[in-house]
């Protein structure tokens, strides 16, 4: 009897431990990155691998608040680095996640352009995060349907496009397009006028087919969508070469909250030297030029614009008016209802 | 019982070459069976159950379902556990000793052959566990298949096997663990009627051939009064009557037993003794019927049930002289079945119903539906089975 | 007449839901050939197949991590669903009907229940998840179905063959080895095929706890059904249609204890 | 204890283990979180609340679970109604074991592939609509994906061969002579069906139902993925509750009343089943 036990229990722990070593085993010469959707070409990725004869892991995410809340769940203990947006990188700052940036250990510190960095207010003097990309969320016009439109956030009060556009499936994107198409700010506390700005946008959901933040590229390329609201790169790099020319993306010109993504190392990290090589080669003003032009969006490291071919789908001039995302902190409360109260 | 081993030849299926005895004669034990007490639940299986079973005999236990045989055949076996008492092999108490090892083996109802093993390995199996070494094996399998008669089947996988056939598996499977009492738990029960006729004389042939005690669990008195050296009949928890096929069949202890084993009539009534102490049975239906008493604890005015077989009863077209051994009634008939070497009659007397049996004789007068006939019998032939 | 009206009415029904369930295979085997991105039928070509096979590292690593998990976690979790049915059906105890409702249960609950429930499970113990995570999150969603399937065939068998062993001499290790085991093997070989497809084709609840370097196939799967720039889905779906199809045949031997639970 | 039942101990020890750590442990946690306080940023504050049950009976909520509620009980009903017929025939027919082969493929099929090959056809410019354009049927193309309807389609697709597999299970096992019996006393064929086939086969049909009903109820790939602005179910709430508004005590509720109502249903399954059983003199 005892005998069967114990051999059961060994067996029990074998297969136990045969689990464990699957995981165990991508201990070194691993990063681990977690980073948006298409937000890195793979041939960057793959040069990386080769250049330092390692292996990259990349988890990629859709949204902000995706990725916080897998950290949040646990994840945070296998990832390296993570490339959070400034919001993010101060509630990730404040709840101890991050491990300090050396900034001894980054050469290219000096490249950043003063004109973006200058706004940085989430991480003063970049003590934990360093920038990776600046932009917004703009709106894509499939020409092909639609011959004429205003370039304008108030394209979605269009009801002869009904259930042909749609808006992100995030709170302070759409609320922070309709505050700024109102005239406000996208970090304001002011009920009144955030108010006003779900009325916009509860106007502009009678038009939508829906909120989505995941597969409105895809969308739009098949042409289910023919207005949608969301990042350049997610719509253009779905595109057959044929729609592009029918393709026009703007921001509006009122503005719209805009981001800087960061490169973020994170406390539990097993490979930070790894992570600040990766940092370092990334901004590689070669390597950072081969991005942007797969992006298509501006770049912040200026010796890289010297290398950049391909015309970006917007230029950093028209950020003008936009406005750089805050950490509501308490205030998210009142967002949040707002939100739901659209959306539900 | 006239009615027994008509259909086939039972010495067809003995008379083969003997098995070499010598190779597997065992010895047997004696099982003693103390004061056992069984409930499930509120429900009592067994109660205060005491038998004695000698070495090398073929004891049966015999009685309806329900009646705790089969029960006390697992705690002989070692599958179930006794509330009280205890159990004895050979003056041993194996009471707590599991079943895998006490030198009992069993036979069960529904075969229970190892339906992914063959032939050689169901049998097998016992020895394998033992690790004996593998020729020995080899050797021993083959005895008890040739004791089985499965000679040349050792390949086969039982779904190939008819149930007869799987049964014998089953047989050879526990005796070849050589033990002390085999204990068969209705093993033919699940065979058909020709079958279970000729693997019964098997079976008795191979307890005279090796000797060993069996302890035969049936709900079928054909089966248990043909082979049994003793039998015990068992009713509701309790043991009736222990004792040999005849003594069973003709002074059976009380009507439960009468009417369990064969077919009877039984009469109930109260004894009147007359002035010159003739002994008469004053029924409520059937009049006064002399009878003998032999038990002088039976007083005047007790009330009897008395079992007449029907077999004992002689059927007459003409009124007989009645001996003084003998008693008559006169009837008439109201029903005849006919099945083949005998007739069933059954008989109006007064107002009871009497059920005859008769064997067909060369030149008998034919008896018809409605005919006025005598019955006789002996007197001796009524055996009081009841009385108070 | 009545009854040749029925007999068309359930045909119908029968032919209609055969259609309902064949067309869109039919429609991803069509645009798996087709040569253009879009959905625009332009002619036949079989680049997307070449895609598949040759340009999607991260395709083939997740199928990869889906085979690991699957094939450990079919194991793990036969082997403790096998020995709880056997458990269960052999042996009474205190409060056995509650038990056995539990373990069910996990069968029963619509699958993101669990997914969350193990999700912040993970999280209150601050679990890394990973990898090993989703071994366990599979192995505790596949159990229910093992002990359905070998208790299924417990229930056939007859509780004699145990006492025969015994009585033969049998000790409890030689029961299971020896009778146990090799007669529910057709049971435990049926459960180890159904954890093994269950597990393969498992989204939400590894979509939950998932993290770093466990993107199984589905989880791959669905990011292409969001985004993903090529119709390789499409050639992918087909040729997983066809190892379906192949691993019914060669499960509908064991079928007869998947489907009577 | 005896021997016996030590022996059970010993065979559930593994099961028991498993079922407490990684099954049981996990719903009680949900349990407890959803009595928590939420934490701003994810995770939980450990003082007790029921702002969570509170906040899931205003009207918002209540709309959700209102809309799952009437996805779910039609979904299913459209289920029943095909598998009721196609289980009765494949138990039936003389291909049964082709048909039920048939059936199984799609069971066994991933379920993102079955839901992708509907995107495939009821796109915008996929198979449905350019076929009916190519017929002339249409003149421009309709938007068939993306609303209630799209989802009821690929969640009756998803789950009819879950509800097939029980009911034909139950109906194989069917004496059909019981049917002749009754078209020989005089009932028609419907009411011999409606009235010896569907009572003696209730069972099956409860667990076709509860198979069907219970995931549909769950559902969150085929909302989120066929779904359109208004098809939000409770699934897609729990998730949306966890990760974008980070309020993990509502999530716990809403997964903890889930999990009731479903326990609901398994115990109403179980009562059913005993009286059957009891009917059936077992």
């Amino acid at each position: 009897m005892k005998k069967i036990l114990i051999n059961l229990i060994i067996i029990l722990l074998l297969v136990l431990l045969y689990g464990c070593t699957n995981s165990s085993k991508n201990t070194d010469n691993k990063l681990y990155i977690y980073n948006w959707t298409y937000y890195i070409p793979d041939q960057v990725i793959k040069d990386f691998e080769t250049k330092y004869n390692v292996k990259v892991v990349y988890d990629v995410y859709t949204s902000n608040e995706e990725m916080y809340a897998k950290l949040k769940a646990g994840g945070a203990k296998g990832y390296d680095l993570v490339f959070p947006s400034g919001d993010f990188v101060k509630i990730m700052i404040s709840s101890g996640m991050l491990s300090p940036i050396d900034s001894t250990k980054i050469a290219s510190f000096n490249l950043l352009d003063p004109l973006i960095t200058s706004k940085i207010a989430y991480d003063p003097g970049l003590k934990y995060s360093f920038p990776y990309m600046v932009g917004a969320a703009g709106i894509s016009v499939n020409k092909k349907y639609i011959k004429k439109f205003s370039k304008s956030a108030r394209i979605f009060e269009n009801t002869a496009l009904k259930n042909k556009m749609t808006l992100l499936d995030d709170m302070r994107e759409v609320l922070g397009l309709a505050l700024k198409e109102l005239g406000y700010s996208v970090n304001t506390f002011d009920k009144g006028q955030l108010e006003e700005a779900k009325q916009l946008v509860l106007k502009w959901k009678q038009n939508i087919v829906k909120f989505d933040a995941e597969s409105f590229g895809k969308g739009f390329a098949a042409g289910e969508f023919w207005v949608v609201h969301g990042y350049s790169e997610n719509v253009f790099l779905e595109l057959d070469p044929s729609m592009k020319a029918q393709t026009e993306f703007f921001i509006p010109p009122k503005g719209g909250p805009m981001y800087i993504d960061s490169m973020v190392i994170l406390k539990d990290s097993k490979h930070k030297d790894l992570a600040y090589k990766f940092i370092n080669f990334i901004h590689e003003p070669q390597v950072y030029a081969k991005i942007v032009d797969y992006l298509k969006i501006p770049a912040i490291n200026m010796e890289a614009r010297k290398f950049v071919t391909v015309s970006p789908n917007y230029n950093i001039i028209d950020l003008k008016n936009c406005e750089l995302k805050e950490d509501l902190g308490e205030g998210v409360e009142l967002y949040n209802k707002i939100w739901e109260e659209i959306r539900i | 019982m006239s009615t027994y081993f008509i259909i086939t030849d039972p010495f067809s299926t003995i008379v083969k070459e003997p098995v070499n005895i010598y190779d597997i004669s065992m010895l047997g034990s004696s099982v003693g069976i103390k004061n056992i007490s069984k409930n499930f639940g509120h429900f009592k299986v067994l109660s205060d159950i005491n038998l004695e079973i000698k070495k090398g005999e073929f004891f049966s236990l015999l009685g309806p379902s329900g009646c705790g045989k089969t029960t006390l055949l697992r705690m002989i076996a070692g599958f179930d556990k006794p509330d009280t008492g205890s159990i004895f092999l050979d003056d041993r108490n194996v009471t707590d000793i599991a079943s895998n090892k006490r030198k009992v083996n069993t036979v069960f109802q529904n075969y229970a052959v190892f339906p992914h093993l063959t032939v050689f390995d169901n049998i097998a199996f016992g020895l394998k566990l033992k690790k004996i070494d593998k020729k020995i094996i080899q050797k021993e399998v083959f005895t008890f298949l040739e004791l089985v008669k499965l000679n040349g089947q050792e390949r086969k996988m039982p779904s190939q096997l008819s149930g007869g056939q799987k049964q014998r598996v089953a047989i050879a499977r526990a005796l070849i663990n050589k033990p002390q009492v085999l204990l068969l738990d209705e093993p033919l029960s699940a065979l058909d009627a020709k079958l279970r006729k000729e693997l019964l004389i098997e079976l008795d042939q191979i307890h005279n051939e090796i000797g060993i005690t069996f302890i035969y669990v049936t709900h079928d008195q054909e089966e248990a009064l043909g082979v049994s050296d003793r039998i015990a009949i068992m009713k509701d928890g309790k043991i009736n009557q222990i004792g040999t096929s005849k003594e069973i069949y003709e002074k059976p202890a009380d009507a439960f037993v009468a009417g369990f084993i064969g077919e009877t009539n039984l009469l109930k009534g109260s004894l009147s003794i007359t002035e010159n102490k003739e002994t008469k049975l004053i029924t409520e239906k059937a009049g006064s019927i002399n009878i003998l008493i032999n038990n002088p604890k039976i007083k005047s005015g007790a009330s009897l049930t008395v079992s007449l077989r029907p077999e004992k009863i002689n059927i007459l077209p003409i009124e007989p002289t009645v001996k003084i051994t003998h008693e008559c009634l006169q009837g008439q008939v109201k029903e005849i079945v006919y099945s083949g070497f005998q007739s069933r009659y059954f008989v109006k007397t007064k107002q009871n119903i009497m059920n005859i049996i008769k064997v067909h004789e060369a030149n008998e007068t034919r008896i018809r539906r409605g005919d006025k006939v005598f019955l006789e019998w002996e007197k001796s032939d009524m055996n009081i089975v009841e009385f108070s | 007449m009545n009854h040749t009206k029925r007999g068309i009415f359930t045909t119908t029904m029968v032919i209609l839901t055969l259609l309902f369930f064949y067309l869109p295979m039919a429609v991803l085997l069509l645009y798996s050939f087709n040569s253009s991105k879009s959905m625009v039928i332009t002619g036949f070509s079989l680049k997307w197949y070449n895609e598949l096979f040759t340009n999607s590292p991260f395709l083939w690593k997740a199928v990869s991590n889906s085979l690991i998990i699957a094939v450990s976690s079919a194991f793990s979790a036969v082997l403790i669903g096998t020995l709880g049915a056997i458990g269960l059906r052999w042996y009474s105890f205190k409060l056995k009907n509650l038990f056995q409702i539990i373990s069910m249960l996990p069968l029963l609950l619509p699958e993101i229940i669990l997914g969350v429930a193990l999700l912040i499970f993970f999280s209150a113990f601050s679990f890394p998840q990973n990898l090993f995570t989703v071994y366990l999150s599979h192995i505790t969603f596949n159990i229910p179905f093992v002990l359905l399937i070998v208790m299924a065939r417990l229930e056939e068998f007859d509780s004699t063959l145990l006492e025969a062993a015994r009585d033969l001499g049998a000790r409890e290790i030689d029961v299971l080895m020896k009778i146990l085991i090799p007669l529910t093997m057709p049971a435990i070989i049926a459960a180890l095929l159904m954890s093994f497809t269950l597990s393969l084709e498992d989204f939400v609840i590894t979509f939950f706890i998932s993290g770093p370097g466990s993107t199984t196939l589905p989880i791959y799967i669905y990011s292409m059904i969001r985004f993903g720039v090529s119709p390789v889905i499409n050639a992918l779906s087909v040729l997983i249609v066809l190892a379906t199809i192949v691993l019914s045949l060669f499960l509908s031997k064991f079928s007869k204890y998947i489907i009577n639970h | 204890m005896t021997e016996k039942s030590r022996l059970g101990h010993f065979y559930l020890f593994p099961l028991t283990i498993w079922s407490i750590l990684f099954f049981v442990s996990p719903l009680i946690i949900i349990i407890l979180y959803s009595f928590l306080t939420k934490d701003i940023y994810g995770g939980v504050i450990y003082t007790f609340s029921l702002k969570a049950y509170q906040s899931l009976i205003q009207l918002t909520y209540l709309k959700v679970f209102w809309f799952t509620l009437k996805i779910s009980v039609i979904s299913t009903a459209i289920i029943m109604f095909f598998a009721i017929p196609v289980s009765y025939y494949i138990a039936r027919s003389p291909l049964k074991n082709v048909l039920l082969f048939l059936v199984l493929i799609p069971f066994w099929t991933n379920f993102l592939i079955r839901i992708y090959a509907w995107i495939a056809i009821m796109g915008n410019n996929g198979f449905l609509n350019q076929l009916l354009l190519s017929l002339h049927v249409l003149k421009t193309n309709i938007q068939f994906l993306y609303n209630p309807i799209a989802v009821i389609v690929v969640l009756v697709y998803t789950y009819l061969p879950f509800a097939i597999l029980p009911l034909y299970a139950a109906i194989d096992k069917f004496d059909f002579t019981l049917l002749e019996a009754s078209s020989d006393l005089g009932a028609s064929r419907l009411q011999g069906i409606l009235k010896v086939l569907l009572p003696n086969i209730r069972t099956g049909l409860m667990a076709a139902f509860l198979f069907a009903f219970i995931p549909i109820f769950g559902a969150y790939a085929v909302p989120q993925l066929v779904g359109g602005q208004e098809s939000f179910m409770l699934g897609n709430m729990i998730a949306r509750e966890l990760t974008i508004t980070r309020n993990w005590p509502l999530a716990s509720a809403i997964a903890t009343i889930i999990t009731l109502v479903t326990c609901l249903g398994i115990l109403l399954y179980i009562r059913s089943v005993r009286r059957s059983d009891e009917k059936d003199g077992k």
